[in-house]
């Protein structure tokens, strides 16, 4: 900048910022409202891809679960989509980044997108527009309720699973994420939390914990002092799922850097899209190579989960970490996940999709990796996942406990067994398909 | 040596397989079935058109005993397929000829 | 732009157009070929996604129909994308969009790209690359006999199909779509269909309703006056194919702003996403609602037409309501679904998958509805929607009585039973599953 | 250029270029940086789209396999891209871009990417940023082992197969890519192969071939002189499948331009989508029309492999071709298909997806097809085919053949009749429906 | 009591039920399964290659009744499943020593 | 007419119906069933726990002949079906009162 000035005719000097060029002047960096576009144009980009990610987790959960409740998983997790999307706009957005405010909590009241054809000095040119960016953010809530939705599978009743969701889009996730990426607390104290390994994922996790400890487990699972398999009716939709997610967090993580007009953030959202691919693929072969040593044989589910859990993983620093360090981050989440889903078992909590293993331990982990190659202190990143597991965790257990002692959110024995669709749809996801 | 016929509801079939492994009986054929019986004529509605589900998802059981068994095990499948709501299921007991088992080619109870 | 003249020394106005930096001339504006840049990749990357509704809308449909059509379904799906792209390329495009002409009827030849490396003086600087618009409006004439396809499902004869989805992509669709999009006399009239509820949804939906009436319903559907429902035989795929259509609508509404260079422009597009997918998601719980409290149990399937049909409803003027507006034009698209199906049924029209609720219906409100937000007058709405529906449906009958008249459009009464895939294709989608 | 500066004053001349002015010194382009940006974000979308390919792949394979076998499809192709994501950043993408070398082979190590926020003078700003190469890259090798998984799925072990895999993305390809790609000796002698009808598909095709050649066809699938068809199990997901690949390949011919920054490169990639296109529906519908010639009824799953065979054969020069050569190009593509796959039959090489034919013979087509639109010379082309090939299949064959002699390669008997599912993995995909 | 099993073209399924109930029938057992028969051997073709397609979709009927109601029931059947083309189907009568409700414990033809 | 019923491994089914053709049968009843018998008891692990699978898929074939064939019919498959390894499968023979076909009306051995 100084040198520029100093070479630079005096008419010149006065001419140009006028003719908007002034947007040019900083090397590196394409003129300002190119960068507005192109920042904008990311979160629509990345936007779009995690909203696809409802996709995933419908295919994903309906693989996994018993075909006697595909169709309600079906209209759950569409459902619950369409509930966050209305939800963040009337509340949610503004209460999660609601500019200056006392760090811990202030009610937003519904959305106001830019005007139509927004004049530039209107617009936030050295960011976005708001509509790219509540459209970006408001995927990201979908995500949470999508993670508690296939935990909770095959026993939850239909309408108080969706209350547990609207007041998860629209009052607890924003608040707790208002600490952090609303510029609250948490981020004052350099909590470090990119994409949303807790922000996101361990919150869905938490919510999702409390909702199988207080629905207890489906019937037969656990019996004799032994864990029943209740496998999966479709593996190639779980395996679409798994697809579907993976390529939603190429937006997921790349749309974090919140930024695509310079060289350098171009360069980082790239740098994103290397490593978040390599912790999905380590995560991935880690549960391949774990589940063949330990049981003798791949188990297709597992590795599905761990390239789920390698994602997680790098969803709270998908940016500083080398490619190895992005291997090795993933690997040690899809471990996680093998070691996990068991032990789940084994204190009888029913997690029908292995959404906590998942989304809660290896978001733990997530979180704390920050420490090896981003600017992070571990006491400060323990910090934010206690702070985000209590709130979450006791707030969802609360809103759990009032709506099983009023509506009730457990099916009836006998509609379980006949399975969610008959019962709850009066519809079967597979009609004519004998089952088994 | 008499085939029994059983139609139960679906989700008693692990434990009635128990029940009968325990009452001596070492193989059965299971088939999915539907049943259509006094248990039907529920209304459902798709897409806004109201109809009829006249048939029920049932497990059918053929099992092949001695003669002297056959009654035990009526009574076994009996006690374990209760719930004593409509659509419990029904036995049927017929005569066999001749059984035979393919692989040592054991005949009649020898190969049960 | 008079200021900016005043300001600049002479030597700089000369100097600088040629430089080509005059492309920075207006404020709020990014470069000239930059802004055609950004214009051309919003169509491919809008292209793409609207692409992929083929594939939404083949799996909406092989999900509705019973398994022993799937296969069918799928042949007709992806014949009528190809076929469609080879008769946009023929004809179509430039009898759509034939430049100066009588507004009523001018046909076109093939479609000719720029050349390979095209110099910026040989390029529509203003606008976008030949390829990237040709793309984008080919994928929307699919869409359209995407719609048709369903509606005439489980008892159509493949080619003589194909044939009216030859006529409708080369012929039908394009006159009728220059009338608006090609600068004809209803866009002189102040006509306003933003993205083609009108253009595309209904024409599409008109097309399929002359279609039902001429082929008849399904044997066995409406017997001793009652309607007889056949159930789909999965809705997993159904509600992916939703997902997916979902998705692809960001592109439909989204690249419909046809410019996105400017603050302005990429503004409305993230305002349009924004938009979209609120009426998605209101459309979705507004049938949700309305099949619990009708009927007492939610019906996915209906949920599944209800946020396809919010999405139609707001394709008409997806950039001018505020999300408030997104919401409830997009919910009372929802409920018009949950009426309008069973009405079908009493007329004994016989819509496999509700082809014709979400987009003639849901498409002429949406084209009413420009009336609230957007500058458009009620009757010049009314001429427009008559007009559409008169040709197409018209065109439509006509081209289906002939085909009636000479190849026969039904398949035989046993052929009908034994499903149209042994019949037509030899060939099971589901070879292995047992059928009831 | 020469114009311009002509009429420059002295002193812009001077002060522009530190300005960062220089970049928009070049009429039709856009400033250096934004080319950057724009060429990183090709690469970006570009990728993410050849990405979601691993998941066309996987429906397709799982559609067009027994049921007993789906489940271990799906852990195939997870695998396989996870592996090649690993095996090409410890070794292939340096291997297959070495920079000057021999022009035969020069072993690469780990990638490493742009540092963080990398400043525009570390970045190279002529072309895109390190990680969006990398990425981009690395999507196209898993592509060419999941054309292997395809072929010689229902029989083949799977450890034994990741193994190949490893040596396939790891050595095999990076080694012949470098021959073109890399400027190795096929590019100096002016072989042509813009987006890899050759260097990725042929490729996969040969490796492929061994494979069937080696491993020998299923059991029953050849018996008293007959072909006995094994009918896939889910030609829905098939055709899913198909659908999601025609989307990928946008991104695989699109994102080959490697430049979008400028006019002439963003309407070349609108261009190549366009043609893409063109050569996907006419390879479809050439399909459609030979089948239901040469046996009365068309075949689904022919028209699939006769869209992807259009789709390879204008993979090596999507560009050049007008619509209408697109047109053709693609048709013949599907035509080949129809008649190579029972021309396979014949010689009892059992390709289970028809993967040989869409990959190998329509690449071998493509490749030589470049003469006619493209500046390409039939002996070169013909030259790096014979190259490709002989280098591939024995370097595969070989492979094969170690397998073979020490781990073995194929499943027992009676584990192929009871279906991999059951015996690798001890899980199965659909564990509820009933099998024929 | 007799168990009568019949064979018929699936599409024909809801009219004989509707027959056999107007006839008395309270209940019955309906089974997906392939028939192999004289309708068979016509050809297909897969991907090239042709190819005998020998199995048939049939729905297989069992009903247990009265003796005395057999012959009427078979009448039933015949009349309602006939459609005169090749595939219409065969019924089998087998004799039935026992049966039993299980929910009730009713036996014989009280429990049909 | 007796009535047998064989279950065998699925993958035999091709040969068998073969055989059976041979010998003259013309017709036959095709299921897909579970089996339970002695070849069962292996355990399989998913997602770490480890279970028994108790069913085996097999496929039960129901052929309606003539008495004096019976034997042949059953000594075709014993011969075809075997592989000598466990879970081979059995055979059972009942007793037939009545056979008709539906599209002729013709009774008995005729029918069959
Ligand atoms: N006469 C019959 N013949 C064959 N199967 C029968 C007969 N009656 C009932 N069933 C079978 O028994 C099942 C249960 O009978 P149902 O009448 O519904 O209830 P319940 O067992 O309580 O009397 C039916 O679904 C059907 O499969
Ligand atoms: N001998 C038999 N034993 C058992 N089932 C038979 C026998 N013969 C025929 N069937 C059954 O009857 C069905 C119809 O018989 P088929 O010979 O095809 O025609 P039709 O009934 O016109 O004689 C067959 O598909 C099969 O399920
Ligand atoms: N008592 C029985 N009644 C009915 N079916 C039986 C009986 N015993 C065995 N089966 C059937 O025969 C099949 C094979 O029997 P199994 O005991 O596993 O092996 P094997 O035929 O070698 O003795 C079983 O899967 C089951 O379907």
């Amino acid at each position: 900048m100084n040198l520029m000035k100093s070479l630079i005719p005096a008419a010149a000097i006065v001419a140009l910022p006028q003719m908007g060029l002034a947007q040019e002047a900083t090397p590196g960096e394409a003129a300002q409202h190119t960068q507005y576009i192109f920042t904008t144009l990311l979160f629509l980009m990345a936007g779009f891809l995690v909203f696809f990610m409802a996709a995933g987790f419908a295919m994903l959960e309906g693989g996994l679960v018993r075909s006697k409740n595909v169709a309600m998983q079906m209209i759950k997790n569409i459902a619950l989509f369409s509930i966050a999307a209305i939800m963040y706009w009337l509340v949610g957005f503004n209460t999660m980044y609601p500019g200056d405010f006392n760090g811990f909590f202030a009610l937003g009241g519904p959305t106001v997108l830019d005007a139509v054809g927004v004049a530039p000095e209107d617009a936030a040119l050295d960011y976005a527009s708001i509509g790219s960016d509540f459209f970006f953010q408001l995927v990201f809530v979908a995500a949470t309720a999508s993670i508690v939705s296939g935990a909770v599978a095959e026993r939850i009743k239909l309408w108080p699973f969706l209350i547990f969701v609207i007041v998860l889009t629209g009052i607890l996730y924003p608040i707790s994420g208002s600490w952090k990426w609303g510029g609250g607390w948490l981020d004052a104290m350099g909590f470090s939390d990119f994409a949303g390994s807790t922000v996101v994922h361990s919150v869905g996790g938490w919510a999702a914990l409390a909702g199988c400890l207080i629905l207890g487990p489906r019937i037969g699972k656990y019996k004799d002092g032994k864990v029943h398999p209740m496998p999966g009716s479709n593996l190639a939709l779980a395996t679409l799922g798994t697809f579907i997610l993976w390529l939603g967090w190429f937006g997921f993580n790349g749309g974090s850097q919140l930024a695509m007009g310079s060289v350098g953030d171009v360069s980082d959202v790239s740098r994103i899209f290397a490593n978040t691919n390599m912790a999905a693929a380590s995560g991935a072969i880690a549960a391949l190579i774990m589940t063949q040593v330990l049981y003798k044989k791949p188990d297709l589910t597992m590795v599905l989960n761990g390239a789920l859990a390698g994602l997680v993983s790098i969803t709270a620093e998908p940016l500083a970490p080398t490619l190895f360090g992005a291997l090795w981050i993933g690997a040690v989440g899809g471990i996680i996940v093998v070691f996990a889903v068991p032990m789940l078992d084994k204190f009888k909590i029913d997690d029908v999709v292995g959404a906590i293993p998942v989304h809660l331990f290896a978001g733990i982990w997530g979180t704390i990796a920050v420490i090896f190659y981003g600017e992070a202190n571990l006491i400060t990143q323990l910090t934010g996942i206690v702070a985000y597991g209590v709130f979450t965790f006791v707030g969802a257990a609360i809103l759990w406990t009032i709506l099983k002692a009023t509506v009730g959110i457990r099916v009836s024995e006998e509609d379980e067994i006949n399975g969610l669709d008959m019962a709850e749809l009066g519809m079967e996801a597979y009609p004519e398909f004998s089952k088994g | 040596m008499k085939l029994i016929i059983a139609t139960i509801k679906p989700f008693k079939l692990e434990e009635v397989r128990e029940a009968l492994t325990e009452a001596g009986v070492r193989g059965m054929m299971v088939t999915e079935i539907k049943g259509f019986g006094s248990q039907s004529g529920h209304t459902e509605i798709y897409r806004g058109a109201e109809y009829a589900v006249n048939f029920v998802p049932k497990i059918k059981l053929e099992i092949v005993v001695p003669a002297t068994m056959a009654d035990q095990i009526l009574e076994t499948i009996t006690k374990t397929a209760k719930t004593g709501k409509i659509g419990d299921g029904k036995i049927f007991v017929l005569d066999v000829e001749q059984a035979l088992r393919v692989r040592t080619g054991e005949t009649n109870e020898e190969a049960l």
